[in-house]
């Protein structure tokens, strides 16, 4: 939309890191869940193998995040505690495409982590990481979550393209909005939806946010008939949500990446931050959140 | 003719004066600094709401308390000219004389008429374009008194309209006034501390003393022993 | 008496002006280099390319059109109200007072948060603006709405001060010569405090048209209806600096050109009494 | 002359208070039903819970402390500056006019972008601060010089109209009597023209106080260093609505206490001549 | 002693006055409205810079625009009564008069002293803590010019400073700024409309009409037909 232009290339080949979307035959459907793992409420067991051999002012670790991963940061931070204890990590969320400007105009971060590829490219082309640490963290696919009541009653993708629905997705420069509008795209393609739906479902669309929990915030607060957000979304917020889910065949999966910055000044705690958020542990808040593993 | 009985608790004192001021009639108003004069002048006009009493011009009644009356200030049609004279400082000359007429509505012919008469008349004949704000003291108080006068007003109030006029403006200013309140036939009040402005332009004196009347009569009559003649030294 | 002496004098003069200037110099140079570093990063073909960019133009013209269009609502309410209020004394005028404050300090996109929890579809008061049909939030009404709440304190505040601090004696010598309240206001009050309230209203269009945080929060980000330049701005820029930049010297040479013909307009020099 | 009649006199003043009335609660009402709003949709629990949270502490106590920096090096520079200003005549003062006006109208993300390609790592200056080892960009520094930045313009236009427009006779007099410039200054002019600089200053505190786009732009958004309670709000409101609304009231609440605690600060009645 | 001379351009006229003023003199300045009369003690006092001329007081240059001399106008002690009063709207009566004896880092026991002399004298007595702002007119001339005699100024000048006065602080204020200017034996000008004030308080008269000298001498020389004592009806 708008005034982006650049990385809006959904092309999964296009990113070395990505991993093409999955397939899956389930029909889109009014759905409690997809087939995300199950929230397991067991509480992270502490690691084994801490190994605290830096000193406590070494380690504080900044985290540049995407946005997406609000929810899950608390919990996150806690475990990394855990399994150092000394440590500490303290994240700046905002969209992928905010931290980026920043980091490349001197914002200083210990661990970024991105939650599309074309930017983990962009950056490590820049010579911002530590060659070797950017490594895949977790895997998303892309949701229809609608207010819980529902007052459009929207049952199926084909309901989107009602007169009258309003739906929020997020600009393309944002990486879920990358991911909505190659979804979009896929699902204009395929024989059920066409071009007449792929025009009415963009008319439908009232507003562009700049991250990806301001669309699930639009929803939530009822302001809008649907959103497309990450599944990860929907999960950690069922109580608040219902999802139309989109086949596998036809989403996106976004993937994103954890590295460790170049012009960090505790790399060893940064190194450790990355090693935790790739552990067991590590994984299983990812997953407790809703995250694909990869 | 002006009828007023007013009633004011002011800061030092209570206010508290009743007088009339025949058309054509030009009152002086005298007393020490601080006397309550302004104040007066100040209820007359509406600027102030007194306390009590009842102020009747021609048989209308401008303001009574008892009965919840008090017409607009700008419906009584009263030429005041303030002690600190309040030219408009963004106007001309030419203009500050001419609001009030605009202000009434009058035909723009007889507005050029009356603002060309009375910028002769006051001798501020070079001064007609110049931004009010950049006039001496004396001229100030001269474009006071013409938009005062160019309303034709049905009560003319005047305080200290002398003060800061060299002799020869007060001279014309004085035989300006007379002409007019007796040609308008209008009530004048005239608030002034010089006892000789009395003898050459009033026709009754007032003078208060902490808001009260001390003595009211004929310019000629004038006691010695009033305290705005009195004069420690002797010497009037 | 001190005998003034000419030597130290000088002294004094030259260390006076060298601090004047120090001065005028450093406050300029914080307010302007910034602006100037955006010319440096910017070339003119990018520059004419963000020009015709219809996108670009189109938020363009939202932002002006709404910031007028809050500025008009802002002067034509809050002059009079600012009169009233300054000339009046009523039971809550100390809360009046404070209420205007607050959307100063309130952050703007909680300021948009509040007018969704008010106007919004599932609002206190949107639910009925819904029921007869008439949506607000994600239209261009709400982006006046919410410009006009986060940026007509600027106005009041100004007018407001600048009413009270008015000599009445000139309002009371208009009254005795015939004119109406009305009229006085417009002829006296208005002219001797004009230059006071173009700076109020100077700092209530650029309040309006730099507006972001309630815009999105409370009317969305769709370009054509509700992407103003700054929401523009804001995700051009994320994602492309150099369009981002050149968009946004655009927007500097405009408010420039605004604030030019605001200075040229309002020349007429208002004298103190 | 019209004869003034008593019942459309009454009749006039009825017309006259109603509107007024209208006016007045119409404003009051715009500005302060969003604000009411936020009010029901939280709890008393979930706000004590907020008011636990320790990031919500941290950043409101960031927020208020950088915002008072910015409002002090405002006052201490913008004063004298404005007076300076607006006490002489200079080449180039038409420019530094509208240079002063120019952060009003730029959106502040732009002008959060602008300190950045200005004092950036790679900026234009802060290529030298980082050879010194001072880096200025995502710091605390940044996050102060955001606020100044956005926000004197409000304290810069508001000080030098008042200057403008202050009655010199005053200020020569107490010259004549033996004060300094700077003595004058301080015992006449300060406090004629108090109330005004009191509402600029609250302007520019409200404006810092709020400040978003510049500081997420050019200071980013690190928990208990450049998170501000916009910022906080911001994305606590993305994620948990009800945790921004909490915030947010919070910081209604301190700024009505400090709109409360300026206004009985500044009682003294200051007359006009 | 004082010795001025003076040129500068106006909008209606030059500017162009050379006079002395000897310690413990009174020059009276008159003049029609607009001749000039504020405009010169304004340059005096240093508010105004003039185009040419040279300034001295007791043998110090306060300006001479050749040689790039002006003193500051704090720095000349030189108590000035403006015409319109200005007292300081935010302070008390007696906070007005202490002003210039704080800037002049008086002891406190002595701004006592100094203040409750003054505010006796000319009969302010029950208004010393009463803000500016709400005194009479002639109340506030009073303060304006105690305030400026407080200071134990060098130069003492006063522009039309009887203007509000009722008759009795009139006699006060003459008799008080005569013992003053005498007891301090500084010189002294005072600017007023009045002829009967060169006789009662001149030593000299300036006359000065479109910014230049008409007539200068003792005020019992004064010519009848001169600008000032002047008036049409013959009537003085
Ligand atoms: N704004 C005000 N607030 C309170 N008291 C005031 C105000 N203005 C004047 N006063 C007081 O009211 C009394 C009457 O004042 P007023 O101005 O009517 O006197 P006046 O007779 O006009 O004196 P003058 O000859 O000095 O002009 C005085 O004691 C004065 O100090
Ligand atoms: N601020 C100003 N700007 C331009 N011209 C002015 C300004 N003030 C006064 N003048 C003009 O300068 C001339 C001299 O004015 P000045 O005030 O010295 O007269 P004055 O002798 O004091 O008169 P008055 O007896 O009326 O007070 C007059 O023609 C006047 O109109
Ligand atoms: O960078 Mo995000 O997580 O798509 O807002
Ligand atoms: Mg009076
Ligand atoms: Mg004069």
């Amino acid at each position: 939309t708008s005034t982006s232009t650049a990385p809006a290339t959904p092309s999964a080949t296009a990113a070395p890191v990505s991993t093409p979307a999955a397939l899956e035959t389930a029909a889109p459907t009014l759905v409690v869940t997809t087939a995300a793992p199950a929230a397991t409420k067991e509480a992270v067991k502490p690691t084994s193998t801490p190994k605290p051999v830096y000193t406590y002012s070494e380690g504080n670790v900044v985290a540049y995040t995407a946005a997406s991963l609000s929810g899950v940061s608390p919990k996150l931070a806690e475990g990394f505690e855990k399994m150092y204890p000394g440590h500490k990590v303290v994240f700046n969320l905002a969209g992928t495409q905010a931290l980026k400007t920043q980091v490349q105009n001197g914002a200083y971060c210990d661990v970024f982590i991105s939650a599309s590829n074309s930017y983990t490219n962009e950056l490590t082309k820049g010579g911002y990481f530590v060659s070797g640490t950017v490594k895949p963290l977790t895997s998303n696919y892309v949701i229809v979550i609608l207010p819980k009541d529902n007052p459009a009653n929207i049952r199926s993708l084909s309901d989107l393209a009602k007169k009258g629905v309003k739906i929020a997705v997020a600009d393309k420069s944002v990486p879920v909005g990358t991911a909505t509008t190659s979804v979009i795209a896929n699902l204009a393609k395929s024989a059920n939806y066409g071009k007449e739906w792929n025009s009415s479902v963009y008319g439908n669309i009232v507003t562009y946010e700049t991250s990806e929990p301001a669309v699930a915030g639009k929803v939530e607060l009822g302001e809008v008939d649907a959103g497309f957000v990450y599944e990860s979304t929907y999960i950690a917020g069922k109580d608040k949500f219902v999802a139309i889910s989109v086949p596998k065949a036809i989403n996106y999966l976004q993937t994103y990446t954890i590295g460790v910055m170049k012009d960090s000044t505790s790399k060893g705690a940064a190194a450790d931050f990355e090693t935790f958020m790739l552990s067991a542990d590590g994984q299983q808040i990812l997953e407790d959140y809703g995250f694909r593993p990869l | 003719m002006l009828d007023a009985a007013i009633r004011k608790k002011l800061r030092d004192f209570e206010l508290d004066l009743s007088f009339s001021v025949r058309p054509g009639g030009i009152l002086v108003l005298m007393g020490s600094n601080g006397s309550g004069k302004s104040t007066t002048l100040n209820i007359l006009a509406g600027l102030l709401e007194p306390d009590a009493g009842c102020i009747r011009l021609n048989g209308t009644t401008f303001c009574e308390p008892r009965r919840n009356i008090s017409v607009p200030i700008e419906d009584r049609r009263i030429g005041y000219v303030f002690q600190n004279t309040a030219v408009f400082p963004h106007l001309s000359v030419r203009e500050n004389i001419a609001y009030g007429l605009r202000a009434h509505n009058a035909s723009s012919q007889e507005i050029e008429e009356q603002v060309r008469n009375l910028i002769q008349t006051m001798g501020l004949g070079d001064l007609s374009g110049v931004t009010a704000s950049r006039l001496s003291g004396g001229q100030k108080q001269r474009v006071a008194l013409a938009r005062a006068i160019a309303i034709r007003p049905t009560l003319l109030m005047m305080d200290e309209p002398f003060s800061s006029l060299d002799l020869e403006s007060t001279h014309t200013v004085k035989q300006l006034i007379k002409t007019f309140v007796d040609r308008m036939h209008i009530p004048c009040i005239i608030v002034t501390h010089r006892v000789a402005d009395c003898h050459e332009i009033g026709d009754r004196v007032l003078v208060i003393a902490s808001g009260k009347k001390e003595w009211e009569g004929r310019p000629q009559d004038m006691p010695a022993d009033c305290s705005v003649c009195r004069c420690p030294s002797g010497r009037p | 008496m001190k005998p003034p002496s000419l030597i130290p004098e000088k002294y004094r003069r030259l260390f006076l002006y060298t601090g004047a200037i120090v001065l005028v110099l450093s406050v300029t140079l914080y307010l302007a280099l910034p602006i100037a570093a955006l010319f440096f990063r910017t070339t003119p073909e990018l520059f004419w390319a963000s020009l015709s960019d219809p996108l670009v133009i189109s938020a363009l013209w939202l932002s002006l059109t709404t910031s007028a269009i809050s500025l008009l609502v802002v002067i034509l309410v809050g002059t009079p109200f600012a009169y009233v209020h300054s000339r009046s004394a009523y039971p809550g005028k100390v809360l009046v007072d404070t209420l205007i404050d607050l959307p100063l300090v309130l952050p703007p996109a909680v300021a948009g948060f509040a007018l969704l929890v008010l106007y919004g579809r599932m609002g206190l008061l949107g639910q009925y603006f819904r029921m007869l049909g008439i949506p607000i939030a994600f239209t261009t009404l709400a982006v006046i709405m919410a410009q006009i709440f986060v940026a007509s304190p600027f106005y009041l505040r100004q007018a407001k001060s600048l009413f009270e601090q008015f000599d009445r004696s000139y309002e009371h010598t208009a009254r005795t010569l015939g004119a109406s309240p009305l009229r006085t206001f417009l002829t006296i009050t208005l002219p001797l405090t004009a230059g006071g309230l173009v700076s109020g209203a100077v700092m209530t269009f650029g309040r309006a048209l730099g507006e972001f945080g309630a815009t999105i929060m409370f009317a969305g980000n769709l370009p054509g209806v509700t992407q103003t330049m700054p929401l523009a701005v804001y995700v051009g820029m994320e994602s492309n600096f150099n369009l981002g930049l050149t968009i946004s010297i655009l927007l500097v040479i405009i408010s420039f050109l605004i604030m030019i013909a605001v200075r040229i307009l309002t020349k007429t020099e208002v004298p103190h009494a």
